[in-house]
């Protein structure tokens, strides 16, 4: 179509993107001014209205198989002395993301509406703004604004977890809080450094991620990328989070509210990743390759570290939380396996583990509603009386260990087939710095994965129903053989041990049809993320050679070419 | 002046008053009063030499034991235990001022910060002290709670440093200053603008002046501007006199006003704003000072209500238990 | 990006001889072989919905996988000798660089459709009908409660069994091999609220997990070494590039070898099996014995070109199946449940399986694949309709002369011929399976695993044995039975519970039509089973159907050069027999002084009868001296451990216990202590504790009495003051 | 003329010794404030580091031979007066409340 379409059309884009962000802000406004009552309602519309103007904009997305952005980068600006703008658009990655946020936060919202019964209004507001700073970090194109976004999640975060959370909340709050932010300073400060070289070599500003990227990946010596891409690193770890700077996560996941889990382990950790995958990858090249067997070596420890641990939890909050550690081990090595095979089945992984971790979180949720007991030594068997929720348990679980069929195994897969091959030899046109060793180390991974994922399952909805002796149905706890002789067939609808609501199961059932589309016809993700992840990872293959012959690029050859780059 | 013996001296201080913070009995507390008094001693003579005076001037003497006074004062002021016995040092750090301030040449202040100050700040003082002494007069005149210094070190040495750094800027002082007699020339040439704008002043001076050269002080007219001399010390205005011849009257410096004079003159033109300011804080001050020191009594609202004769309301006397004295 | 057909064609262009697959769109229905199964798992899954409380899942499932069994019979009078490649849908699909060798990876949902794949889901998809059918009355008592639940995973098997057995590359094979795992899972577990089912379940995934990481590995070494994991490609690549001596070659056996031993229970990792007896009978029966456990035998069969040319890992494959036989034959001996005694007797089957595949008769195999899966099916459905007669009664020690209860004479005589089967009676059709699989490991080329051959007939008397022990002890003297107390292993069994509950007394209850004609269908299945062999032996035709079936496929690639002599895998099966002739001759291989097949054939029938003999005199004639023998060797110490481990199995799971899941929970407490105490509490706390500890130190000076305020003040402006004098000083001097 | 450096014009030892003096007063002032607890005495302190700055005013004004130090001295006078009413109002009426005069029984300053 013509040009003039083509701008008409990013216009509209462009629109649309901001429409969902900003959709999420005016309810949160209105929600100020609501009663408590209509809260919840205005924010499942709310987010609703958020997630069909951003499913709009992704209908008409031109560049799901190009990989490129969409709408061109530029926008108006922002602090116009530094020539910050709010660029906004999207990529087939962060598109995908951004989508994910979106179908997640109104299931979190509308999976609030019984579980959060006081200060709803501010609940349900901060929910809103949450949505907004995440959809924004994933839309934004400029440095700046992404670290805006990036930055700002934790301050709603920090409510929803100091208020609504468990006992323990304002430790778990104060430590996420602190913990993040400490890493998002690393983070602030090296994009700051890169633009301010940007600045001094060109003599112009521009926060632009694109043209930051090329900039530091072409005209900053090799030493310097380094730095940088460990000062990126630094900052992105703790969000990942990876060993072993997690410790904020169990802590965070335990005492948050069942939603507040949902998202953090659905979105909030993706942008760790999304960071990594987005700003670290390009722009420093060098450093990537210098250090990507270091962050392998982190990553495969945190994956039998984490899940060792699971293994051994007795809460079902935790063993999920240590759980999310130890696969996003697994996906963070696809990424540093530096081919693309391995990102691919990284960023799907990322939009995996957001889906089956936050169902998982969603559902153990769901109990502990029914029970306030999440301790799997008082509790367990539940499937007696709540076959539904125990069928998604089960579902969610097998997607979590990656069975062939359902989104996990794709992601997963071919996460540790890329680091497989990412060996010295060229054949692949991809050499990488990891091969089959990590890949067998990690590959316990699967094994120790089902190990605990079963345990949770074994214990937590299987074998004897276990009720706490504290409620009114003690009688039918303890003695499976018994308890449902009578009840067997009426799957217990006890006041508030009933089985899952009509609610939940609309909650849940979309995730299912989801997690089972990426696992049975992948293929439409795969194509859209493929071509981004090989703009990514174009510069790699050089960088790794000379990190294979382990002289990195010298300082003056670096200079000569920036010179060519002047004169061409 | 040199640093280090300067701040030799303020250490010296430094202990002396130290000491005598800890309220120590007997000889050391006259021993540190001496300590206290010699560091004085040697900063005020490092002072007068570093004011580069040579030979003996009893001004100097008077200022430097006016300085002692106040000084020794100001010392008793804080480390007396009891507040009556503070108050009336200070008076007496304010009458070792008001002397430093006739020394310097401002009579005017120095006899003002007598009356206000001696007159009437500190016998507000006296009364306050009095209204809140009872309980106080049960255990002694000296209070118990203050009977020792609170954290005295900290308190000296945060004082002395300062004390320190101050001296050296009071030595820098001059080096910044203009020539004195370029000072005395600007001054001069102030004093006389000013005279000019007093014109019966001149008139009487004038006539002062006439008299004094044996000339008909009576029915003189003047003739044109006052006219201040190359010097500045002398200022002319000719005169037409009764006889229609013409004079120049010379006005030397002691027929310049006098320092109230030409204090009161400034205020008023150069500084009528700030005056205007100085009076509304005054004014400010007092209505403060009625409002904080009226009793007051615990009423329920309603109570308060009936007493201003107004209706009664029903408001819970929770909701009124904040503005409760 | 290329896609993947034109990738294939591509590849294929370049191919010719009997193994060349070629991209075949027009059949394209036998998808359904796939598809039905998957549909009635989705209605099981609706039926649970609606909470349906009747036999209708049954009929889905039912019909479902008759449906699958039609597909695969009209596929088997389709497919010709060469194998077709039908191309369902995209699924994997990555290429970049040029989308080479290589620069791509592409694994779709492919069907590969050759002789070997419709000969194996023949059998999986006629057993898994008749079994359903089975279980539609078996599990009757739990209509309206596990039962949708339990065809629902029936037909996820089948769905998960048809992907491993026809996909087109080895994804798809990783994916209905794990999909099996987890509908063992969940069939195992079925009982879920039995703790022990709960384990069994657990630790049947989780062996086969370790299983599949070996199988994971294997495809990515196959893609690095070959560029493609489709096996139209992979055998071209596999003919281009002859073995290749780097580690990555040579390393793809072992590999594929330890997943196939995780899911057909072979050593180290058997021993999820017999625990899987926990599941309903019907489960233990079409996949515990019949089907899934034969999918390991199915990937080296498969993958037979990569074995070709490894001769260690074949001989490896043949001692671990030996032993495997021995030692689950051992244990079965000493067993007193009957269903875990065929659970072992599966497991040794299983065992001569590998060792057939192992000594090169991939035929043999296949051929022992088949027949067994018919003759230990009976034994287990038949089992199983005691137990559901008996109350979940399967001690045989409380169990005798059956054939005399009313209503259990059929299972009885089918029982009994069962055992014949398993005991491999001469002229039955496991008999002729077993003589191909000890004749090739008689006369292998490779002499390191002759030596099987004796210790498969050793395993063969011993088999007899036990197996008539359960015969003879069971269905044969005086009538005296006591109900089983674990009422199915299953407490949600009501009308035990009534059975209970009304009368004291127990009344048997003899199977019904859905029970009896499966069974009877299976056993005429298990003598057909023979049938090829019979035509061998009478009117010597030498058109084996099943080595027709085996020989036309990626199973008989390249064993020519290893184990046939100068057998010709691409060639018709008539010449291969004759050529196997040939190649004994040409060995010269004598056993005893008489050609192999002789020699094998009495010595087998040998074994079988002396087991039987023994056991008819130990177990029926005079059944004390069994107790008799056992006390004896009990009575002194150094035979006592003969009983006891045997007994006890060997020890084999404590031994896991101790050696590997116990340190590994020591390693995980302390890991989870370190990370809670050190990395955060200690570290992260730590340092987040800074700041408070240098703020406690001027907290005094904030105790809300003015002076402290008043002291900061005045420190400041002495801080200050200090600065003034620094810097006077400095100009000073 | 000058004995320690002659380029600089003879000073006043008055001045230097007014300057002196006020800086004494003033430091003994912060001290009193800082080291007692009787509130009135507090208030004397504050009126002593006045007393200094005034001293100073009228010292710089002698030393610059201007008028504008003692005109300052006025608006310090009017400020300590106005600020001697409240305070001591305020020391009565804190008196009032606690029956003491000790400083150290108000601690409501403290945060948390």
């Amino acid at each position: 179509m013509g040009d003039l379409d083509l701008a008409a059309g990013s216009e509209l884009n462009m629109n649309l993107i901001w429409a969902s962000i900003l959709i999420p802000v005016a309810t949160a406004a209105v929600i100020a001014v609501a009663n408590a009552r209509a809260a919840r309602g205005l924010a499942a519309v709310g987010s609703l209205a958020s997630l069909g103007a951003l499913a709009a904009f992704a209908w008409q997305f031109p560049a799901w198989s190009t990989g490129g952005v969409s709408p061109e980068p530029g926008g108006c600006a922002w602090i116009a002395s530094i020539n910050a703008t709010l660029g906004i658009g999207f990529d087939s990655v962060s598109l995908l993301l951004a989508l994910l946020e979106a179908l997640l936060i109104p299931i979190c919202v509308i999976g609030s509406w019984s579980a959060i019964t006081d200060r709803q209004r501010e609940y349900y507001g901060w929910f809103m703004l949450l949505h907004a700073s995440i959809l924004l970090a994933f839309a934004a194109r400029d440095v700046l604004l992404f670290y805006v976004g990036y930055e700002f999640t934790l301050v709603p975060l920090l409510f929803i977890i100091a208020i609504w959370g468990g006992p323990e909340r304002r430790q778990a709050a104060h430590k996420l809080f602190l913990y993040t932010f400490l890493g998002s300073l690393f983070f602030l400060g090296s994009i700051l450094f890169v633009g301010w070289q940007h600045h001094a070599s060109t003599g112009l500003w521009s926060w632009d991620m694109g043209t930051l990227s090329s900039f530091a990946s072409t005209r900053l010596p090799a030493n310097t990328q380094y730095w940088l891409f460990a000062a990126l690193l630094a900052g992105f770890a703790v969000k990942v989070p990876l060993f072993p700077v997690h410790t904020w996560l169990p802590l965070a996941h335990n005492q948050a509210p069942t939603a507040g889990s949902v998202i953090l382990a659905g979105t909030l950790l993706k942008l760790g990743t999304y960071g990594i995958f987005r700003l670290a990858l390009p722009m420093a090249p060098e450093g990537g390759a210098a250090l990507a067997v270091f962050a392998a070596v982190l990553c495969t420890v945190a994956v039998i570290y984490a899940a060792l641990i699971c293994w051994v939890q007795t809460d079902a909050k935790k063993l999920v939380a240590y759980s999310s550690v130890s696969h996003l081990g697994i996906c963070m090595l696809g990424l540093f396996a530096l081919n693309p095979i391995g990102a691919q089945g990284s960023v799907l992984y990322m939009i995996n583990h957001g889906l089956s971790t936050g169902a998982l979180f969603l559902l153990i949720g769901m109990a502990y509603e029914r029970y306030h007991v999440k301790d799997m030594d008082q509790i367990g068997g539940l499937a007696k009386r709540m076959p539904v929720w125990a069928f998604f348990m089960v579902f969610f679980t097998m997607s979590s260990i990656g069975l062939p069929g359902l989104n996990g195994f794709v992601g997963e897969y071919l996460c540790l087939f890329g680091t497989y091959i990412a060996t010295g030899d060229a054949s692949t046109k991809y050499p990488g710095l990891l091969g089959p060793g990590f890949a067998l180390v990690a590959g316990t991974g699967l094994i120790l994965g089902a190990m605990y994922m079963l345990l949770l399952v074994g214990r937590y909805v299987f074998g004897p129903l276990r009720e706490p002796k504290a409620d009114s149905h003690g009688k039918h706890g303890h003695d499976g053989s018994h308890g449902h002789d009578a009840h067997g067939a009426d799957h217990g609808d006890h006041d508030g041990h009933g089985d899952l609501t009509g609610r939940e199961v609309g909650l849940l059932v979309p995730l299912a049809l989801v997690c089972l589309f990426i696992g049975i016809y992948p293929k439409p993700i795969l194509q859209a993320i493929g071509p981004v992840v090989e703009r990514t990872l174009a510069p790699y293959p050089a960088a790794v050679e000379r990190a294979l012959m382990s002289k990195p690029q010298a300082t003056e050859a670096v200079q000569a070419q920036a010179k060519e780059d002047d004169r061409g | 002046m040199i640093p280090p013996l300067l701040f030799a001296a303020s250490a010296i201080c430094a202990v002396g008053l130290f000491l005598l913070l800890r309220q120590p009995t007997g000889k050391a507390r006259f021993g540190a009063t001496i300590l206290g008094l010699a560091g004085l001693a040697w900063l005020l003579v490092q002072g007068v030499q570093a004011s580069g005076a040579l030979g003996f001037d009893p001004r100097v003497a008077i200022m430097s034991l006016a300085v002692a006074m106040a000084t020794a004062a100001a010392v008793r002021v804080i480390t007396t235990t009891r507040p009556v016995f503070a108050a009336l040092y200070f008076v007496l750090v304010v009458v070792a001022g008001a002397v430093a301030y006739l020394i310097m040449g401002a009579e005017f202040m120095a006899f003002s910060l007598i009356i206000v100050y001696a007159g009437a700040i500190l016998i507000t003082y006296m009364f306050v002290l009095m209204l809140a002494q009872q309980a106080a007069d049960a255990d002694g005149p000296s209070v118990a709670y203050d009977r020792v210094a609170r954290e005295p070190a900290a308190a000296v040495l945060c004082g002395f440093v300062l004390l320190a750094a101050l001296s050296i800027v009071v030595s820098d002082a001059r080096t910044n200053q203009l020539p004195t007699a370029k000072l005395e020339a600007r001054a001069n040439a102030a004093a006389w603008n000013r005279m000019r704008g007093m014109p019966e002043l001149v008139q009487e001076r004038i006539t002062a002046e006439l008299a004094a050269t044996g000339k008909d002080p009576i029915g003189w007219s003047r003739a044109g501007e006052l006219v201040i001399a190359q010097d500045g010390r002398t200022a002319m205005v000719p005169v037409t006199l009764a006889d229609g011849s013409r004079h120049e009257a010379v006005l030397k410096a002691a027929d310049l006003p006098v320092n109230s004079t030409s204090l009161g003159w400034e205020l008023v033109t150069s500084y009528p704003g700030s005056l205007e300011l100085a009076g509304v804080i005054l004014l400010m001050a007092m209505l403060g000072a009625v409002v904080l020191a009226r009793r007051q009594t615990d009423m329920a609202e309603d109570d308060r209500r009936a007493a201003a004769g107004l209706p009664r309301t029903n408001i819970e006397d929770a909701d009124l238990a904040g503005d409760r004295a | 990006m290329i896609a993947a057909p034109a990738m294939l064609s591509s590849v294929l262009a370049l191919a010719e001889g009997p193994l060349d697959a070629h991209a075949a769109p027009e059949l394209r229905w036998a998808g359904l072989a796939l598809l039905l199964p998957l549909a009635s798992s989705v209605l099981c899954l609706l039926c649970g919905w609606l909470k349906v409380r009747s036999k209708l899942p049954a009929a889905l499932t039912i019909a479902a996988l008759g449906g699958a069994f039609a597909t695969i019979l009209r596929l088997q009078g389709t497919v010709g000798e060469t194998p077709v490649v039908v191309n369902l849908f995209d699924w994997i699909d990555l290429t970049w660089g040029d989308g080479s060798r290589f620069h791509g990876f592409t694994a779709n949902v492919d069907l590969y459709i050759d002789r070997l794949t419709v000969f194996w889901m023949l059998f999986v998809t006629g057993l898994g009908t008749l079994i359903a059918l089975y279980a539609s009355e078996y599990m009757e008592s739990d209509v309206g409660k596990g039962y949708t639940r339990f065809f629902g995973a029936v037909s996820i098997f089948l769905f998960a069994m048809g992907c491993l057995v026809m996909g087109g590359n080895l994804v798809m094979l990783y994916l209905g091999w794990e999909g099996v795992g987890l509908a063992s899972y969940l069939l195992i577990g079925y009982y879920f609220t039995k703790p022990e089912a709960v384990a069994a379940a657990k630790k049947a995934f989780i062996v086969n997990r370790i299983g599949d990481l070996g199988l994971a590995l294997a495809l990515f070494l196959i893609w690095q070494c070959y560029g493609t994991v489709e096996y139209a490609a992979l055998w071209k690549a596999i003919e281009a590039a002859p073995a290749s001596s780097e580690w990555t070659a040579q390393a793809i056996p072992w590999l594929l070898m330890l997943g196939a031993f995780g899911k057909s229970a072979q050593l180290p990792l058997y021993v999820w099996l017999p625990d899987a007896m926990e599941g309903p009978t019907p489960v233990s029966a079409l996949i515990h014995a019949a089907t899934m456990v034969t999918a390991g035998v199915y990937l080296i069969a498969r993958m037979f070109p990569l074995f070709v040319v490894n001769p260690d890992a074949l001989a490896a494959v043949a001692w671990v199946g030996g032993l495997t036989a021995l030692l689950a034959a051992t244990i079965g001996m000493a067993q007193y449940d009957m269903k875990r005694i065929w659970a072992y007797s599966t497991i040794s089957q299983l065992g001569y399986m590998f060792l057939g595949l192992g000594v090169g008769t991939t035929f043999g195999a296949s051929y022992h694949v088949f027949t067994h899966a018919f003759f230990k099916a009976l034994l287990f459905l038949t089992a199983g309709a005691v137990m559901h007669g008996f109350a979940g009664q399967l001690d045989i020690r409380k169990l005798s002369g059956l054939l005399k209860v009313p209503g259990f004479r059929l299972v009885s005589v089918l029982a009994v011929l069962g055992c014949f089967w398993l005991a491999a009676f001469p002229f039955t059709a496991a008999f002729f399976s077993k003589d191909e699989i000890l004749v090739s490991a008689f006369t292998a080329k490779d002499d390191r695993v002759h030596l099987l051959g004796w210790i498969g007939l050793l395993v063969a008397a011993l088999t007899a044995y036990y197996t008539f022990r359960v015969c003879f002890r069971v269905f044969f003297g005086p009538v005296k039975f006591e109900p089983g107390h674990e009422l199915h292993g299953h407490d949600d069994h009501d009308h035990a519970h009534d059975a209970h509950a009304h009368h004291g007394e127990f009344h048997p209850h003899g199977p019904r039509w859905a029970i009896r004609v499966p069974l009877v269908l299976i056993a005429i299945g298990a003598i057909l089973a023979g049938w090829p062999s019979y035509r061998t032996m009478l009117h010597h035709d030498e058109s084996n159907w099943v080595k027709t079936q085996v020989a036309q496929s990626s199973a008989f690639q390249g064993v020519a050069a290893e184990s046939h002599g100068s057998l010709d895998g691409h060639a018709a099966s008539s010449h291969a027999s004759a050529h196997t002739e040939d190649a004994h001759a040409d060995h010269g291989h004598l056993v005893l002084g008489m050609d192999a097949h002789t020699a094998v054939g009495r010595l087998g029938s040998l074994a079988c009868i002396v087991g039987i003999l023994v056991s008819l005199y130990v177990h029926l004639i005079n059944r004390g001296t069994a107790d008799a023998l056992r006390r004896t060797l009990m009575g002194t110490v150094a035979t006592r451990w003969i009983v006891v481990g045997a007994e006890r199995k060997w020890m084999v799971d404590e031994f896991y216990d101790w050696v590997i899941r116990l340190p590994l929970r020591v390693i995980a407490n302390i890991l989870s202590a370190i990370d809670e105490l050190l990395l955060d509490a200690g570290i992260v706390n730590g340092i987040g504790a800074l700041p408070a500890a240098v703020g406690r130190v001027f907290r005094p000076l904030y105790g809300g009495v003015v002076q402290g305020y008043a002291v900061t003040m005045a420190g400041g402006v002495a801080l200050v003051a200090a600065w003034v004098i620094w810097i006077w000083l400095r100009g000073a001097n | 003329m000058n004995p320690i450096d002659p380029q600089l014009p003879p000073g006043d030892p008055l001045v230097m010794l007014g300057l002196l003096a006020s800086a004494i007063l003033f430091a003994v002032g912060i001290v009193g404030f800082l080291s007692r607890r009787n509130m009135i005495t507090m208030f004397l302190c504050t009126e002593l580091m006045f007393q200094g700055a005034g001293l100073a005013m009228i010292s710089y004004g002698r030393q610059h031979m201007d008028l504008s130090g003692q005109v300052f001295v006025i608006f310090i006078l009017t400020v300590a007066a106005a600020e001697a009413a409240l305070a001591l109002g305020l020391v009565v009426l804190l008196y009032r409340r606690k029956e003491t005069l000790s400083a150290e029984a108000w601690k409501e300053l403290a945060e948390s």
